[in-house]
């Protein structure tokens, strides 16, 4: 055994190891630069979509915004309560009750709407909207051409068959990018209802009933059949067009029944129900939500 | 042992360091021209990432964390000379192919990786679970990938001069698999191959649950 | 051979012929991962060559000093290297941090990723003891401090280059249509494996 | 009003266009080639008809099948299969196996092009792609003995220290001789004629080196190509050349240079936009190409110098923006 | 105990005990490398000259440097006086030549008139599949038993070479082209050197 | 002088030989009139009359008191009959009044605008850009402060194709065109006026060479569309770069329609308010002509007085087919920037596209694009929803004359895409 030999490898070795954690102990305490380590453990406990639903650039953006103060910690909209108690639990505060919502779709229209030309060109709603005002009759109506879908962060919306968007309610977070996209979104074509909301309209139209009725065979008559059998007093005729009160509505099913235009569906999470309703399907299409109520 | 197991599985699947986390990419492209090498090399990984594993895990209280990095490699960069010259002392018929390989491992990111993210957090039993999974999951995929390149880069495989599988004469085999351009184009369609693999069962289990 | 042609030999070698990224396979973990964004990307060539530069120079001259008289180079250095490599860029990153934020934050943020880069790891030891990770040195069998350095250039300089085309690249790559399983990391090696066949053309290049 | 125009098309503005289509294009570029592959399947005989038939074909029908199976429009009609699978045939030597040339054309499209998700997308050129992807393969194939014609004088020599990628062309030759005495054996100037007209060596584009010139323009009058990338490319080329202290002539007819400058550099979608970019573009090509030659282990680098700039070319659009209307600096 | 202490001593244990490790490995080990290196060294040079029974490496600075002159760019390594019996019965010449994946590490024989009776080589790094070929299609390795005595670079060039592995296979080639040119400068006037 | 051709740009082929020839003529009035309540850029105006009231030619029934608006002014003496939404041309839903005409209508008499000076007489007027802007030309009037206007321009050069009127115009009544010069040089203190024409009216610039003494200039310019764009004829003619996010007066210039210079002049010199436009209505129609048209005409009359369709039509575009609008309906009225009624038959018109058309990366759009834009980039960006992408390339700067589309052999709709890039961009703040 060659003492030397191994003499000479502790003493080569050691005495770099002595130099550069001597050197790098002292870097340490010189050039301390005090970091907030919440910031990382925040950036962990988001979603990292970076789907900017809360108005900052990215996931990282607003966990240092968290850190500093200037967001509350139950900015992330996607995430919903869950992600708002982890951020809460890391900054030690008390995350503030979120209002659950999942988006929603209030036009029946589909290949049902009349349209009045033949579109040619991007195929995007908010472009052809920019021309001629889109190419249905009814100016509430959805275009269908699907930017909702690509919008969506989470992958929760799909065009169907009829040229409508269906949401899952299951993967929509309520962050409301599309409502934002949606070029009908301010007239509430898609909306943010509660998460627990059974029943939807499918018709969002303002204009005189009579012109409705030439522009879409989905629309609401305001028949107020609804409104007469809703046991609940949770739907109502505004402005000749039926508006379901959340507030109210325990989502049994009459006005559903009754609607003889078949513009009232169920959607989300049903009492007593365990399977979710596709928000979409539309009345004429076999669909879980059918499955689900004929169960 | 439950979890044990669980830690282990992960290694292989859905925590693969190649297919899923892709690190230690640099050994895997570059040694698996050979389904003998890489077979080695992937011993000698595993060897390395369980052994680096275990003794991070058991000294992880002693190891101030400001440091840990250079102490984690001090370690690594130990075993893998062990190996080397282990190898070339004892086994000198085997190290004259695969020697120059044993190297490499050094650089190999996934055992540091595994060391940082897994051992240093971990007890000793749980880092030996995710380094030999690791090291099999990682193991797996290289020796997959050097059957892919060699079989259809040669034409035939061969292990220690032994012909294992040979390709029908009419193969002319397209030698760029064996070059540097093959490990980067056959790596990614193996990469494509698993996820497409992964979603079509992921799309199954769904429809099963469904239909229940 | 004259100094000069040598040295061209040495950073052509390292930067185009024997490219460290496209044709051996080392420092491949940043490739793929920061190439997604070029602004991030050339951050992180220029940390690269800089920690190059640094590293080879420390580690030359503990091989040359130290290592080497004393007859333990063979087994030792190794975690020798290592050890200086990962000290010497965590030092950088410390002070780049409190001294320079504007450059800290222009490179600095790469520098943990550096740490344990096989890249600078290989480069560096190949330039104190040629012959360990065959990156194919074209000149002898050892080098001096000027060449270890210019060699350390070519090797840093081709792995920037070739990130930062790649980062391009990528970025080109966001906009097509790629079949669905093929997105994302797929894609990405077959365009590594398509731009390293490009390569293959400097491959002979001076003999090397 | 008339009822036959009350439901009627809107658009976005323009609602003109003009005529030129992606059609015309690639059968302008099958226009400004077809000379050169009719003198070749003349002067060669029946296997560069073979060669050409094996890449179009098969490129057309992995195109098709392709679209097919991934259920995606078909885009046959585009022209650009048509246009990569002739490139492709011309790039290639006339002797080529039919398996060969199937396996380039096959990877030209399916790797090269579709994978990226088809026209417009593709990073590299696939006919290169598919070229270098079989020369690297089948190294051996690409040596073996060109179709020889009535030009025996040049003593058959085997190509040492080269993969002779090319076979034994006169590049081939000539760089031989370089590399063992620094000086030509043969007359380089008489070479000239036959490579202008009748050179029966390398490949099916090499044939006439007159013809490929006379179609360049063609594009280049017709607005298909920009001017930029062949001049820069030649001139470079030239330029290098004569630094080398070689035949700038030679070695701009010789080779794959007029086929690579005028049809393949020039592909739309692997090269740069803008102009400067196209300027950058042709120079590196030619840069790296005469580099290539001089010091490379190939006679021939016409392929590799491409792919790399084609790799290049986001960088190179990245750095040559166009300046916007009213702004003073780029980045002002 | 301040911390910085601390690391160090921390930074400290690991290098001490990884040093002794790897010293105590290297210990155990380097005997058993250094005589594994001999015999396959040992091997190559019998394999070469089979017929001779003892080689002796030269030490003659004078007569190396000539050598690795002549030898131009390939990096000789080492002459060998192989004798028969007693009698000078050739050299061999162990160098590195330029392969594709770096150097490729070659034993050349030559007899005493300078034409070749082997070559093997001992160590490289070539592309398995592809540059290997030089080692497992055994006709290119023996060809150059053919070259005439005191053979030149054309003669080398003369012979075949390998169809998609031509880099390896040059890499072989130049290393016996430089052994020959190293015959031809330096140990062909040598006479056998220590005769 | 510096005379520089800008860059880029298109030549299309022009068609507009079926009506360069053909003199102005009255269109008859029709037996309703729809007068949309917005026809410029700015705050929409209030009807000022009720239904059932009678109006004169001339008189105000549209007004609103905010900076950047214009007056509107019934074209005909008549009856208010209806105070309803009505589709524009562009498609929007806005306030309208409807006329009912008298049966006899006195064209030449109207009611006078007043107003205490002659700036206030252009609003009173209710003058915009005629040139399809719309943009009040009083605003233009009135540059801020700090920036003094050295040249006025005239622009002649009606680059779209079909378009006519303001060629007819400048070869009819060049004397109005010059009058209107010379007031708005007046106004803004500028010491040279130049009307700018291209060169494939060179009867236009003999007209107006006549009538134009020795401080009008009239200069020729190459025919190459976009040569009529603003910033592209300031460039042309002064050499001179309007800089981004600014207004053409900072290069000291002022640019205004040949047509708006016409209409300013009659109202400073007669008090002539604006009720009436020239209108091209050309393509597949039976009659091609330029017809001079109240406002509020509906563009199903319009197209019937021009002799109806000739032959099939695919697209009837409201102004020049390259930066008009195609009609959803003809029931839309003639507004003040109505330059042109275009019937193109299905060859002419640029085929429909469907989906996702390759971009192939030719460059044609970025050799065309006049703003120095690489509009494949920011389309690209667009269509793959990339906005903070695209707006990093500068959709703010597009002009939106559509020469990309135009050349794509593709036929990726490019202008469209950025337009929602610009949109987005905007929406974003970025400027």
């Amino acid at each position: 055994m060659d003492l030397v030999l191994i003499a000479k490898a502790v003493g080569a070795l050691s005495l770099i190891g002595l130099i550069t954690s001597a050197v790098l102990s002292t870097a340490a305490k010189k050039f301390h630069v005090e970091v907030d380590p919440r910031v990382g453990a925040v950036v962990g406990a988001l979603p990292g979509s970076n789907c900017g639903a809360c108005g900052r650039p990215s996931c990282f953006a607003v966990a240092e915004g968290i850190v500093a103060g200037e967001v509350p910690p139950n900015a992330c909209v996607a995430g919903g309560q869950s992600v708002a108690d982890a951020v809460a639990a890391i900054m030690g505060a008390a995350a503030c009750e979120m209002a659950s919502v999942i988006c929603a779709r209030g036009c029946g229209g589909g290949d049902r709407a009349v349209r009045v030309y033949d579109y040619a060109g991007v195929p995007s709603c908010a472009a052809s909207n920019r021309l001629a005002g889109g190419p249905l009759a009814c100016a509430w109506g959805c275009i269908g051409l699907g930017d909702c879908e690509r919008a969506c962060p989470f992958d929760a919306i799909r065009m169907d068959a009829r040229g409508l968007p269906v949401i899952d309610p299951v993967k929509c977070t309520g962050c409301g990018i599309c409502v934002r996209e949606c070029p009908r979104g301010q007239l509430t074509l898609l909306e943010l209802v509660p998460e627990a909301a059974p029943i939807v309209m499918r018709c969002n139209a303002r204009d005189k009933v009579k012109a409705r009725r030439a522009n879409c065979t989905a629309c609401c008559i305001a028949c107020k059949k609804c409104e007469r059998e809703c046991p609940h007093d949770a739907i109502h005729v505004i402005d000749m067009l039926a508006v379901v009160d959340y507030e109210k509505c325990t989502g049994c099913g009459a006005c559903v029944e009754v609607c003889p235009q078949k513009c009232i569906d169920f959607y989300g999470h049903r009492p007593g129900v365990d399977a979710v309703s596709a928000d979409g399907a539309g009345p004429d299409v076999e669909t879980p939500a059918k499955i689900a109520q004929e169960a | 042992m439950n979890e044990w197991i669980r830690t282990f599985r992960q290694g292989i699947g859905i925590e693969n360091p190649l297919t899923v986390l892709m690190i230690g990419l640099c050994a895997t492209l570059a040694v698996s021209t050979q389904v003998q090498n890489a077979a080695f090399m992937g011993l000698a990984v595993v060897f390395v990432v369980t052994m680096s594993n275990i003794l991070v895990s058991v000294f992880r209280n002693a190891i101030p964390s400001e440091v840990r990095i250079p102490i984690f490699i001090v370690v690594i960069a130990s075993f893998v000379t062990i190996v080397d010259l282990v190898m070339k002392a004892f086994v000198p018929g085997i190290y004259q192919v695969l020697g120059i390989w044993i190297p490499l491992i050094v650089v190999n990111c996934m055992i540091l990786g595994r060391a940082e993210a897994f051992a240093y957090h971990n007890k000793p039993l749980l880092a030996i679970a995710d380094g030999l999974g690791m090291g099999i999951g990682f193991w797996l995929v290289m020796v997959v990938l050097a059957t892919i390149r060699e079989l259809f880069g040669t034409g035939a495989i061969v292990w220690f001069e032994t012909t294992l599988v040979r390709l029908p004469a009419g193969y002319a085999p397209p030698s760029v698999l064996l070059l540097f351009p093959g490990a980067f184009l056959v790596f990614g369609f193996m990469i494509a191959g698993t996820r497409w693999l992964g979603e079509r069962s992921a799309a199954r289990a769904e429809a099963r649950a469904c239909r229940r | 051979m004259s100094t000069i042609s040598q040295f061209a030999l040495l950073f052509i070698g390292g930067a185009l012929i024997n490219n460290i990224l496209l044709t051996r396979f080392i420092g491949l973990c940043p490739f793929f991962g920061v190439s997604g964004n070029m602004e991030t990307s050339m951050g992180m060539s220029l940390a690269v060559v800089f920690v190059m530069m640094m590293a080879s120079t420390a580690t030359w001259v503990v091989w040359e000093f130290v290592l080497a008289p004393l007859g333990v180079g063979e087994f030792l250095y190794i975690p020798a290297f290592i050890l200086i490599i990962a000290s010497l860029v965590q030092f950088v990153e410390m002070y780049l941090r409190k001294s320079s934020p504007v450059l800290y934050r222009a490179m600095g943020i790469f520098l943990p990723l550096i740490t344990t880069n096989c890249a600078v790891l290989a480069t560096a030891t190949e330039a104190a003891k040629p012959g360990f990770f065959k990156l194919n040195i074209p000149v002898g069998a050892s080098l001096s401090l000027g060449q270890a350095l210019i060699y350390t250039l070519g090797v840093s300089i081709g792995f920037g280059f070739a990130l930062i085309t790649f980062a391009a690249l990528r970025e080109r790559l966001e906009l097509a249509s790629v079949p669905r399983a093929f997105r994302g990391s797929p894609i990405a090696f077959i365009t590594a494996g398509l731009l390293s066949l490009a390569y293959v053309g400097f491959s002979g290049w001076f003999g090397l | 009003m008339d009822d036959a125009v009350e439901r009627r098309v809107v658009g976005p503005a323009p609602h003109i266009a003009a005529p030129t289509t992606c059609t015309h294009i690639m059968l302008w570029v099958v226009a400004a080639l077809a000379p050169s592959a009719l003198w070749a399947v003349v002067t060669m005989g029946w296997v560069a008809a073979q060669l050409l038939l094996i890449c179009i074909g098969v490129a057309l029908a992995t195109e098709y099948l392709w679209n097919a199976i991934a259920r995606r429009p078909q885009t046959l009609t585009d022209g650009s299969a048509l246009v990569t699978g002739l490139l492709l045939a011309m790039s290639l030597p006339p002797r080529t196996p039919w398996w060969v040339a199937a396996a380039a054309a096959f990877v030209a499209i399916g790797l090269a092009k579709q994978l990226f998700g088809g026209l417009g997308h593709n990073l590299f050129n696939p006919a290169l792609v598919g070229r270098a992807f079989v020369a690297v393969s089948w190294a051996g194939v690409f040596a073996a003995a060109p179709s020889r014609g009535w030009f025996q004088t040049l003593p058959e020599v085997t190509a040492e220290g080269f993969d002779a990628i090319s076979g034994a062309t006169r590049l081939a030759v000539a760089a031989a001789d370089r590399a063992a005495s620094g000086a030509y054996g043969f007359d380089l100037a008489a070479q000239y004629q036959p490579l202008l007209l009748r050179n029966l060596e390398g490949s099916l584009g090499e044939v006439s080196a007159a013809l490929l010139i006379a179609g360049g323009l063609l594009l280049i009058v017709r607005g298909i190509i920009d001017w930029r990338i062949p001049a820069g490319y030649i001139g470079t080329m030239a330029l290098v050349s004569w630094a080398f202290g070689a035949d700038a002539l030679f070695h701009i007819l010789a080779g794959g240079v007029m086929l690579g400058a005028f049809f393949m550099a020039t592909d739309y979608v692997s090269s740069p936009m803008s102009k400067t970019g196209r300027i950058v573009y042709g120079v590196g090509c030619g840069l790296f190409n005469a580099v290539g030659r001089f010091v490379g282990a190939m006679p021939e680098s016409t392929t590799f110098a491409i792919l790399f700039m084609n790799g290049l070319a986001p960088l190179i659009d990245r750095m040559t923006r166009p300046r916007t209307f009213g702004w003073v600096k780029r980045d002002a | 105990m301040p911390k910085s202490i601390r690391l160090v001593i921390a930074v400290l244990v690991a290098c001490v005990s990884a040093a002794l490790g790897l010293s105590l490995t290297y210990a155990a080990t380097a005997p058993r490398i250094a005589e594994q290196d001999r015999l396959a060294e040992e091997r190559s040079l019998q394999a070469v000259m089979p017929d001779a029974d003892d080689f002796e490496k030269v030490a003659d600075a004078a007569l190396l440097e000539a050598a690795a002159a002549a030898a131009g760019p390939t990096d000789l390594k080492d002459v060998y006086l192989a004798s028969e019996a007693g009698a000078h019965a050739g050299w061999a010449i162990k160098l590195a030549s330029r392969g594709y994946g770096g150097p490729m590490q070659l034993v050349i024989g030559l007899d005493t008139s300078g034409s070749v009776t082997g070559v093997s080589i001992l160590s490289m790094n070539e592309t398995p599949g592809l540059g290997t070929k030089v080692l497992t299609e055994s006709w290119f390795i023996e060809q150059f038993v053919t070259l005439p005595a005191g053979f030149d670079d054309a003669d080398v060039r003369a012979l075949d070479s390998i169809s998609g592995s031509t880099r390896s296979a040059n890499g072989v080639r130049n290393g016996v082209a430089a052994a020959g040119r190293v015959y031809a400068a330096v140990l062909s006037g040598e006479e056998g050197g220590a005769q | 002088m510096a005379r520089q051709v800008f860059r880029g740009g298109v030549h299309p082929p022009e068609h507009k030989e079926a009506t360069s020839a053909s003199a102005i003529q009255w269109a008859p009035v029709p037996a309703r009139l729809v007068l949309p309540m917005s026809q410029h850029l700015g705050a929409p105006c209030v009807p000022t009359v009720a239904v059932g009231d009678r109006v004169a030619r001339g008189q105000v029934i549209g007004s609103v008191d905010a900076m950047v608006s214009a007056p509107i002014h019934s074209p005909v003496a008549g009856t208010v009959t209806g105070i309803s939404d009505t589709l524009t041309t562009g498609g929007a839903r806005v306030a309208a009044v409807t006329i009912e005409p008298d049966a006899e209508q006195d064209l030449q008499g109207y009611v006078t605008v007043t107003a205490d000076d002659e700036r206030g007489r252009v609003r009173a007027a209710g003058i915009v850009g005629l040139g399809g802007a719309t943009f009040p030309s009083v605003v233009k009037l009135t540059p801020p402060k700090d920036m003094h206007i050295e040249v006025v321009i005239l622009n002649g050069c009606e680059c779209e194709p079909f378009l006519t009127c303001d060629h007819r115009l400048m070869v009819e009544q060049p004397e109005r065109v010059v009058a209107g010069a010379r007031h708005i040089g007046r106004l803004v203190g500028a010491k040279r006026i130049v009307i700018a024409v291209e060169s494939n009216k060179p009867d236009a610039v003999e007209a107006l060479r006549a009538e134009a003494g020795s401080d009008v200039e009239v200069q020729v310019l190459p025919t190459r569309y976009p040569q009529g764009a603003e910033k592209q004829l300031i460039y042309a003619l002064l050499g001179a770069e309007v800089p981004h996010g600014k207004l053409p007066a900072a290069t000291g210039a002022l640019v205004h329609n040949v047509a708006t210079a016409a209409a300013i002049a009659d109202a400073l010199e007669y008090g002539k308010p604006l009720t009436e436009r020239i209108v091209t209505v050309t393509g597949e129609v039976a009659r091609p002509g330029n017809y001079r048209v109240v406002l509020g005409t509906l563009v199903s009359e319009l197209i019937e007085i021009a002799g109806g369709f000739s032959g099939p039509v695919e697209r009837v575009i409201a102004g020049g087919p390259m930066t008009g609008q195609a009609l959803a309906s003809l029931d839309v009225p003639v507004t003040k920037g109505t330059s042109g009624i275009v019937a193109l038959a299905p060859g002419v018109a640029a085929p429909a596209i469907s989906g996702d058309q390759p971009c192939i990366r030719c460059g044609r759009c970025t050799v065309g694009c006049p703003m120095g834009l690489e509009p494949y980039a920011i389309a690209n960006y667009a269509n793959r929803r990339m906005w903070d992408s695209a707006a990093a390339r500068r959709p703010i700067d597009c002009i939106e004359c559509g020469v990309c589309s135009y050349v794509c052999p593709t036929r990726r709709p490019l202008l469209q895409l950025i337009r929602l890039a610009k949109a987005a961009a905007l929406a974003k703040g970025v400027s």
